[in-house]
């Protein structure tokens, strides 16, 4: 019974993350904006790592863990150096 | 000597992370990760000149109890605003607050507050006349903001930090 | 061993002339002479032996399993021409030494002449056909380099490169030859070969056999058609055309004629090619000979046409025919060879070899002009000189033919007009040059030469005279000799007499003789008006005609490559794209692969509406790459990260993990070059035109196809049952017992498959090198330069470059928060890459991950604190990084060899330490530790040498401006 | 996740539900909000609620499947915490830059 | 799930293709970066596709039928590895290229249409 | 040697020279030891090496037969050669030469010894790597121009070997290569078909390795843009791919024979390969360009042979292969130097001069200056180095380029007995013959405007570490003329056992791992 229950608790929220990365897909995808697209990107990578941990939650595995622990640590150094670049016009200066 | 001091509670922090990691607590862990950690925290201030030195460990306890509680409310409001869409009728707006507190890392975690609490967005900070700015989602109540972050959060940062 | 003296000698002498100083010219001519003289000697000395067994035969083995040996073969018919050749090679190098100025580097000469006498004795002596042919294209190799000698002159580089070119191209006609009678006889021993004579003549490939073998000889010969390229090569010195070009290496060809004749002859086909090559280069050449106006060009047209005459003789299936093609061998050196070097004293004395400017030499050099006059006779073909007796054995033979009306009225027609043209023009070239008045405007005043330059000639002279008259005493028993070795019992009966009565032969010399004179008093007036003009045939000009062929063939190859290839990119991608689909798909048209019960996993919808957002991502990626690159980027970046989530999903962790933390570093590396790629502006607002519409649908067309046949590849695959032996079972089974860790991949990784991975590091490590070489030879477009610049600055003036500030402790602007963070983030960073690498054997993680977060960190501190800032602190040499994994890899992966294992055997050691109790230590963890140090070095290497381009440009920018503003 | 009592399974099998729904709503929000300022905050929801939610579903399961406390999802809250401020710091400085640069274009005209 | 990463690989595969077809540098380094992720999952794939069976292994229960085929996945490792560092150089060249020749054309110069 | 600092070239040369050297001396042991010298132990005089002491199929295993023998000591000798004239001044013009050059010998060497094909995979990644980087050497706008499209080219073509190889073990379950011979006999249905697929897949990458028309495009420019000692290298990377159709071909194909990769296209691409080649070369102008061509149409002769039925071609190939290496590679080296004597633009020069020539008719002058010039001993030197590597290239005797145009021609004639397409035959022996005359052409014309043209030659100055590396591959080729039939005797022997993969198979999976007697004390958990 708690199984089925949390199966699908767990099936519920995947999907809802995955339509999550589906609707920040879309704002990559529409822009306008080069910012709009960064935030996107990180929204992804958010979605990510959700769907990761509720997938190790359901195969109650701690291997997923890992993956979503380097997305929360790493998971800004893209968007970052993004914006740094849309911001200064390098990623790395002097 | 005293930089073996001055690094202990870098080396501390990193130690517990180390344990948490490894979820252990054994022997060889704690020997290894003691070692690791003290190694890292010495030579963290080569690249780390600026120093942070806590206190009020109490207060830093009930500021991260605000925080959640504070994350929670705007996460309903901001959900609301997001649901409602145009109907919602909110203004957004920047807002300019006067500050006080002057360490780097407060003003760190500041941030990090603000960016981590729905609504609000870090939009710049001048050194110079120590004015925040921020991105309010909905500006409806621009002084109760204003009177949120520099009681709730700068005043036991200040304490915390300076 | 004699016979491998006669051959080396000259070889060893080539290689002493050529170590000779330039200036050694009595010692070079001695070498040549000398070594000329002992093959001669030697050959004689053989003559016994070959008179007595007739063959003489010395193998030593070269490439037995291809049946090529060096076999030196001296038969009658070789002892002839070794004589030949090294007589004539003896009195070609007194002349020569006399000919060739003071000046000139005569060690080079000798060298390359020794090599051609060399080679050529070569040829004659050989006893297996492909060493035939290795010493027959010597000679046209070194005949090249004697042509080429006066190099700085046009006509001698243009004669050197025609000669090597028609030679070298007949060379490789033999070469074809002579394989297909390998192949038919299953040896190319000349023994067996010429006991294998039905079978070749039998054979369905005879036909194209002889059209090769023809070409060969005909080319060598110059024979017509190829015949141009002698007259050209009489650029050479004249040592080389009297030795080379009349009497030796033109001969090769006949000399492979007559050795090949009982094999080849007596079919129509030898007739018409070979006889009617001859016929043809026999009239054309005299026609040719009696209007030039050089002096060797008569020489070389009438070389043509003697040549001819032997080949006629050659193809005419008579054995008696053989005998006189043989005689008029002989003949022919001797009374060319004497002509050419009177030709070349004359050429040497007076300064030019015109016809039309030489007259009345007679006077001022009487002994040259008394030889030169002998050996013209001879080569007329007047009575009592040896020309006349191989003459009437020619016209003998012409009348005594049978066959079809055409060939029994044609040939002897055509016989006596040959005939008269050379008695033409042996008249022309004696009267022109030596009688008439005395020539007055030339560039030297001739006289003879010294007495030792005239001697060769003489003894030549002496030889023409001394057959004439005596035919039978001095050359019967050398024929007979010569004939027994062709022929062996077929040897006909022939008498070599200078007197055979009054019979049809003579009549038709007379008549010769009258008609060229005739001929001769004829053309005098023409021979004024338009000097070297051959009429009729002056526009059939080989030369021409060769050089707008070689033209031809640079112009039309250069077009039709120009077709063939494409120097562009996208057109080759697109070639390699179709072949690979058009190879993969072919073995897949039958049909029949397609799974009829697929196996798999239930699908999950999430997963599939996760793809549809990452294969939009993907797709949108693709179209915007072209003007919005930092769109693409991310779009990529996008689908990236849905495809780490895919790893993890499916059971792959630590692909996850690497996944993203490459996804991370590319972000940034690709960041990092935009900074130096200048915004794409649109183009084109027009309408896109036609031919681009269509390449862009053809490209998509191609790209959609491609993408098929990976999802059906892949789908096919996926659902099917996996092998049932995979080794992979092998893996999981003794991770743990053997390999002692429970991360089946990284244990594959670090230990069942290390080598891929000490590979795969070693790659990375290359990259970095090269990517920090080719960085440092940099040169941006200009206007990236100052672009950040512009963005820092306000409105439309750039920011000026200011150093930043090392001691700041923070940076100012909008970095100083971020700063604080990411400065705490590098030991946490640090932590967490050890906690990857420490745990990677059995859990998710490893080197390579542990070493990306490493990097990654460092990258982040660059990013926060910019490059000098974080440079000023000591912090890692990255190239020390890369070097130092590599040998901490390596020395893990050898270390074992100390107790004796393999390479790359794990070793482990158990520590047993107070508290901790026991230490597992493996050598497998040192290698992953190689691994984490490489990954950490090459990573911040490339970041940094990359971004480090800025710094340099800015300084120089800086540097520009400080100069300017002091100069102002 | 077998063994699981059910009075433990039911609020956990919430809290994820909560997650997914809050995560959701704050990614919609990525497409419903206007203007980039607003579209900022959206995100925020899933990197706070949404972990938070996760993080707690998971320290629940963990815990009293092996008897023991288990904290380490925490430290994906802690790293999110500690990196947030970075990107959006440098996006909103960027859109403001940008919105600079088109407003005083707009002026010069 | 075989025929949703079959569908993904084709995708992702057809995009890259596409932009090494197309002329500017930028364009062919991503579509190395995209024919990369397609290439990888296929290499992966071919290990067939196992949800929650990790290859980590219980020492007590190494039956090689209860865990995702390793061997792929450290084939996919070593390949993404050295995409990564290729990718790096190319990325350094086309650079290069850019600065020398004054175009982004892979020919380092524009052809007329 | 990254440990050194940029200062300390003396001290880098002396670390090259001693790896180099003791390659090569590893290379002679091991060709030694195939021929059964100095390992007598070794089943078919094949050596397996079991890396991680791991048993065969599973780890990854060096295999050293005579064919890997063979290419590893080409690899040493053109290698030192290179490296050696490298040392005169080409390592300076760039950063990191030493390093790069010592990797993509390991490349090589680890292509030619891996036993395993995703180890081969890893090693040609390796040897490209490094090659991109020494292409790249010294940098200029048309290198980097050419690199680009060489990248582009190869990163494609590694992608296509690793669906291959992906393919190959998702069918079968393998990756060693000897394993692999075993299980793809066992292949039927659709799996050998989707095996067939994957194959050709492989093949086409190795092809595009090996330069095959049409997918060679990249190699005119590359080469002839690469420096000088680069390119010298290079006249083996082409080989490389050769090395992998003849190895997998000789292992995967149920006939055996190296006729590989579906034999029907490997002769006509052959053909069409030494047909563009000779077109290429007639072509060209320039010397070095000739020289790429010259490397395209060796390919092409090599396909071409291969392609064809029965395993009799494979010795005379692989005789050929060693001959064209050395004097193509001689001639980038020479054509180095060589161009350093001709002054800017002599080039365009002397072929306005011809054009002029061919204008004028008999009225030259008869009587032109009969004295030679005398030659400076370097441009005699360069000049005779010159006319080997031409004889060499085209065929002509008495060098083994000549033993290597026959043995390949006399063999391709004898397999017109059983049941080779006589047109085939035909073909051959005339694209072999016609690509000859089309180099003496082509070469002669080069060569002659080279050295014989009198425009302002201006003797370059020739160091000895420049000349000697010429010396030696010259007489490397004069040693395998002159012992042609003890190396041949090598190659058919090669050449046979490539024609039994049944002993290759039985030696590697026959090889057990060693046993130690004290096995490591049971290997723990974590720490
Ligand atoms: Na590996
Ligand atoms: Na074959």
């Amino acid at each position: 019974m708690s199984a089925t229950i949390l199966h699908w608790a767990g099936g519920f929220a995947v999907l809802c993350f995955t339509l999550g990365l589906g609707c920040a897909a879309v704002r990559l995808i529409r822009g306008p904006g080069a910012e709009d697209r960064v935030l996107a990107l990180d929204t992804i990578y958010i979605n990510g790592m959700l769907i990761l941990l509720v997938l190790g939650l359901r195969f109650g595995a701690g291997l997923y863990f890992d993956v979503a622990l380097l997305i929360a640590l790493f998971g800004f150094v893209g968007s970052s150096a993004l914006a740094k670049f849309l911001l200064r016009g390098e990623v790395i200066e002097p | 000597m005293r930089r073996l001091l001055q690094s202990l509670p870098l080396a501390c922090l990193l130690l517990v992370l180390w344990l948490v990691l490894n979820d252990s607590l054994s022997a060889g862990h704690l020997i290894l990760g003691a070692a690791i950690a003290l190694t890292l925290a010495l030579l963290a201030p080569v690249l780390r000149p600026v120093r942070a030195r806590l206190s009020h460990p109490l207060t830093a306890l009930r500021l991260a109890g605000h925080v959640a509680a504070d994350i929670a409310r705007s996460n309903r409001d901001v959900g609301r605003i997001i649901l409602r869409g145009p109907k919602a009728g909110t203004e957004p707006g920047f807002l300019d607050i006067q500050l006080r507190i002057r360490d780097p890392h407060g003003l760190a975690t500041l941030a990090c507050i603000i960016t981590f609490t729905p609504g609000t967005v870090w939009a710049g900070h001048d050194p110079e006349r120590n004015i925040l700015t921020l991105h309010v989602l909905d500006l409806s109540d621009p002084q109760g903001l204003t009177r949120i972050i520099q009681d709730r959060y700068e005043r036991p940062l200040m304490e915390i930090f300076e | 061993m004699l016979l491998i003296l006669i051959l080396a000698i000259p070889f060893i002498g080539s290689l002493c002339a050529s170590l000779l100083p330039a200036t050694a010219r009595r010692a070079g001519a001695w070498l040549a002479g000398g070594s000329a003289l002992a093959c001669l000697i030697l050959t004689l000395l053989l003559t016994p032996e070959v008179a007595a067994s007739g063959v003489i035969k010395l193998s030593l083995p070269w490439i037995p399993t291809l049946g090529v040996d060096l076999t030196l073969r001296m038969d009658g018919y070789a002892w002839l021409f070794s004589v030949i050749v090294s007589a004539m090679g003896a009195l070609i190098a007194l002349y020569a030494h006399y000919y060739l100025s003071a000046r000139d580097p005569v060690p080079r000469f000798f060298t390359f002449l020794l090599s051609f006498m060399g080679a050529m004795l070569g040829v004659v002596l050989a006893g297996n056909l492909i060493q035939l042919l290795v010493f027959w294209e010597l000679t046209s190799l070194s005949s090249f380099m004697l042509i080429g000698y006066w190099h700085h002159r046009m006509d001698a580089r243009r004669g050197a490169r025609m000669a090597l070119l028609v030679t070298g191209t007949g060379g490789f006609c033999l070469l074809a030859s002579m394989l297909i009678i390998g192949h038919i006889v299953g040896s190319y021993d000349l023994d067996a070969v010429l006991a294998a004579a039905t079978a070749i003549r039998g054979h369905r490939w005879y036909p194209i056999l002889l059209v090769l073998l023809a070409l060969g000889a005909l080319t060598k010969s110059a024979q017509f058609p190829f015949h141009f390229w002698l007259p050209n090569a009489m650029a050479a010195p004249t040592p080389v055309s009297a030795y080379l070009h009349s009497a030796t290496m033109v001969k090769a060809g006949v000399f492979l004629l007559a050795r090949f004749w009982p094999i080849f002859s007596g079919t129509d086909w030898w007739t018409w090619i070979i006889g009617g090559a001859g016929l043809c280069s026999l009239l054309l050449g005299a026609y040719a000979a009696t209007f030039q106006r050089d002096m060797k060009g008569v020489l070389a047209y009438s070389t043509i046409s003697h040549l001819g005459l032997i080949t006629l003789l050659l193809g005419m299936n008579s054995r008696l025919a053989l005998v006189a093609a043989i005689f008029h061998i002989i003949n022919h050196a001797t009374f060319k060879a004497s002509l050419f070097m009177a030709a070349g004293i004359v050429d040497h004395e007076s300064g030019t070899r015109d016809l039309t400017r030489l007259s009345g030499l007679r006077t001022l050099m009487p002994l040259t002009a008394t030889l030169a006059m002998v050996s013209a006779a001879a080569m007329a073909g007047v009575p009592l000189l040896n020309g006349f007796i191989s003459k009437e054995m020619f016209f003998a033979e012409t009348v005594f033919i049978t066959g079809h009306w055409a060939s029994r009225w044609g040939l002897p027609i055509a016989a006596v007009v040959a005939g008269a043209l050379s008695v033409a023009y042996s008249l022309r070239f004696i009267l022109q040059v030596f009688f008439g008045p005395q020539a007055t405007d030339l560039p030297r005043t001739p006289h003879d030469p010294p007495r030792m330059m005239l001697i060769p000639c003489a003894v030549l002279v002496l030889f023409c005279l001394s057959v004439g008259i005596l035919p039978g005493l001095i050359l019967d028993p050398v024929l007979n000799m010569v004939m027994r070795a062709l022929l062996g019992d077929r040897t006909p009966v022939y008498d070599l007499q200078v007197w055979h009565g009054l019979n049809l032969p003579l009549l038709m010399s007379l008549v010769a003789m009258a008609a060229g004179i005739g001929l001769y008093l004829a053309l005098r007036e023409r021979d004024r008006r338009a000097p070297g003009q051959v009429p009729l045939i002056y526009r059939l000009d080989g030369r021409q005609s060769f050089e707008a062929l070689l033209e031809a063939i640079d112009a039309g190859s250069a077009a039709l490559l120009a077709r063939l290839q494409t120097q562009r990119l996208q057109p080759q991608v697109l070639l390699l794209v179709l072949s690979t689909g058009a190879v993969a798909l072919l073995p897949l048209l039958p049909g029949g692969w397609w799974p009829d019960h697929p196996t798999g996993t239930p699908a999950q919808w999430s997963f599939g509406l996760m793809w549809l957002a990452g294969g939009a991502c993907a797709v949108v990626a693709a179209y915007q790459a072209k003007y919005h690159r930092a769109a693409s980027l991310m779009l990529a970046g996008a689908a990236g990260l849905v495809t780490c989530v895919t790893f993890a999903w499916l059971s792959a962790p630590d692909l996850a993990l690497t996944q993203l933390t490459v996804e991370v570093v590319t972000t940034v590396l690709i960041l990092l070059g935009l900074r130096w790629l200048p915004p794409r502006i649109e183009e084109f607002p027009g309408p896109t035109p036609m031919t681009t519409r269509w390449r862009r649908l053809r490209d998509f067309l191609v790209a959609l196809a491609a993408g098929a046949t990976m999802t059906v590849l892949s789908y096919v695959m996926m659902t099917r049952l996996p092998a049932h032996d995979s080794i992979s079972a092998y893996f999981v089974q003794q991770a743990w017992p053997l390999g002692g860790g429970a991360n089946v991949v990284n244990v594959i990784l670090v230990d069942f498959r290390a080598f891929d991975t000490f590979g795969e590091i070693t790659v990375l490590g290359v990259v970095a090198l090269s990517v920090y070489a080719l960085l440092r030879r940099f040169r941006p477009p200009a206007e990236t330069i100052a672009a950040p610049l512009h963005h820092r600055g306000s409105g439309d003036t750039p920011a000026p470059f200011e150093e930043p500030d090392l001691h700041a402790p923070l940076p100012e602007g909008t970095m100083r928060v971020p700063a604080v963070l990411i400065r705490l983030l590098l030991p946490v960073s640090t932590l967490i890459s050890l906690y990857f690498l420490l745990r990677g054997h059995n859990l998710p993680g490893g080197g390579f991950i542990g070493g990306l977060i490493m990097a990654t960190g460092i990258i982040l501190q660059y990013m926060a604190g910019g490059i000098l800032w974080v440079e000023a602190r000591p912090l890692i040499r990255p190239q020390a990084w890369i070097a130092l994994g590599l040998m901490v890899a390596g020395a893990a992966a050898m270390a074992v060899w100390w107790v004796g294992k393999p390479l790359l055997a794990a070793h482990a050691v158990d520590l047993i330490l107070p508290l901790v109790g026991t230490v597992h230590l493996s050598s497998v963890l040192l290698f992953d530790l190689g691994v984490y140090m490489l990954v950490v070095g090459a990573t911040v290497l490339m970041i940094i040498a990359l971004a480090h381009q800025s710094l340099r440009f800015y300084r120089k920018l800086a540097e520009a401006a400080g100069a300017s503003s002091t100069e102002s | 996740m077998i063994g699981l009592p059910l009075w433990a399974a039911v609020p956990v099998a919430l809290l994820l539900v909560l997650a997914g729904i809050v995560t959701l709503t704050g990614s919609i929000g990525l497409l419903r909000l206007r203007s980039f300022h607003e579209r900022m905050h959206a995100p925020t929801m899933g990197m706070t609620m949404g972990v938070f939610c996760v993080a707690l579903a998971a320290t629940v399961i963990a815990s009293l499947l092996q008897h023991r406390p288990i904290v380490h999802e925490w430290l994906i809250c802690l790293f999110l915490f500690m990196t947030a401020p970075v990107t959006a710091i440098l996006l909103m400085q960027s859109a403001r830059r940008r919105q600079r640069k088109r407003t005083g274009a707009d002026e010069s005209k | 799930m075989e025929w949703i990463l079959a569908l993904a690989i084709g995708v992702l595969a057809s995009s890259g293709v596409w932009l090494l077809l197309r002329p500017r540098t930028f364009q062919f380094i991503m579509g190395l970066a995209l024919l990369g992720y397609a290439v990888n999952l296929f290499i992966f794939a071919m290990g067939r596709l196992r949800v929650d069976a990790p290859p980590v292994i219980d020492p007590a229960w190494a039956d090689p039928a209860s865990y995702a085929d390793p061997l792929p996945q450290a084939l996919v490792l070593t390949a993404i590895v050295i995409g990564f560092a290729t990718m790096a150089l190319f990325l350094v060249v086309l650079l290069a290229s850019r600065g020398l020749s004054d175009t982004d054309h892979v020919d380092g110069e524009e052809h007329r249409r | 040697m990254l440990l050194t600092r940029d200062g300390q070239r003396r001290l880098r040369v002396t670390l090259g020279a001693v790896a180099l050297g003791l390659m090569a001396l590893s290379a002679l042991m091991l060709v030694r030891a195939t021929q059964g010298i100095g390992a007598p132990h070794w089943p078919d005089n094949i050596g397996v090496y079991l890396l991680g002491n791991w048993p065969a199929p599973f780890g990854i295993v060096l295999v050293a037969d005579r064919l890997s023998a063979l290419m590893l000591g080409l690899t040493a000798v053109l290698g030192l050669c290179a490296w050696i004239y490298a040392t005169a001044r080409w390592d300076r013009a760039g950063s990191h030469f030493h390093p790069l050059f010592l990797l993509i010998m390991m490349g090589l060497n680890g292509a030619f010894l891996a036993g395993d094909l995703f180890n081969l995979f890893v090693f040609f990644e390796i040897l490209l790597t490094a090659s991109y980087g020494l292409m790249l050497h010294g940098s200029g706008k048309r290198r980097v121009g050419a690199a680009l499209h060489y990248i582009a080219v190869n990163l494609i073509a590694s992608f296509l070997l690793l669906v291959a190889i992906a393919l190959i073990y998702g069918l079968t379950g393998t990756l060693n290569l000897a394993d692999l011979s075993v299980r793809a006999l066992a292949l039927h249905g659709a799996d050998r078909q989707l095996f067939d697929s994957a194959a050709a897949i492989l093949g086409v990458a190795f092809l595009i390795k090996a330069a095959a028309w049409p997918l060679n495009f990249w190699l005119p420019n590359t080469y002839s843009e690469a420096g000088a000692p680069v390119a010298a290298l290079f006249a083996i990377m082409t080989k490389v791919g050769i090395y992998a159709l003849l190895r997998i071909g000789s292992l995967l194909l149920p006939a055996g024979a190296p006729a590989a990769f579906g034999g029907a296209w490997m002769f006509p691409a052959g053909i069409a390969t030494l047909a563009f080649g000779t077109l290429g070369m007639l072509a060209s102008t320039q010397a070095r360009r000739i020289a790429a061509y010259a490397i395209i149409t060796s390919s092409g002769t090599l396909f071409a042979a291969l392609g064809m039925p029965g395993a009799t071609l494979t010795g005379p190939a692989l005789y050929y292969l060693l001959s064209s290496v050395l004097a193509l590679g001689a001639l980038f080296l020479l054509l180095e130097l060589t161009e350093r004597s001709q002054s800017f633009g002599s080039d365009v020069l002397a072929i306005t001069q011809e054009a002029f020539e061919s204008e004028d008719t008999d009225t030259a002058d008869l009587s032109g200056q009969a004295v030679g010039v005398p030659l400076p001993a370097t441009m005699a030197f360069l000049g005779l180095s010159f006319f080997a590597c031409s004889l060499l290239i085209i065929g002509l005797p008495p060098l083994s380029g000549f033993v290597a145009k026959f043995s390949l021609l006399s063999a391709a004639l004898r397999t017109a007995e059983y049941g080779a397409p006589t047109a085939n035959v035909w073909l051959l022996v005339a694209a072999m013959l016609i690509s000859g005359v089309a180099g003496l052409i082509a070469l002669g014309r080069c060569g002659v405007r080279l050295f014989w043209v009198p425009e302002d030659l201006h003797v370059p100055s020739l160091r000895l570490n420049e000349a000697i590396p010429i010396l030696v591959l010259l007489s490397a080729s004069i040693l395998l003329t002159a012992r042609a039939g003890s190396v041949m005797a090598y190659l058919e022997d090669t050449a046979w056992y490539l024609d039994q993969p049944g002993r290759y198979v039985e030696a590697v999976l026959g090889q057990d791992p060693h046993v130690f007697p004290a096995p490591a004390a049971g290997h723990g958990g974590p720490q």
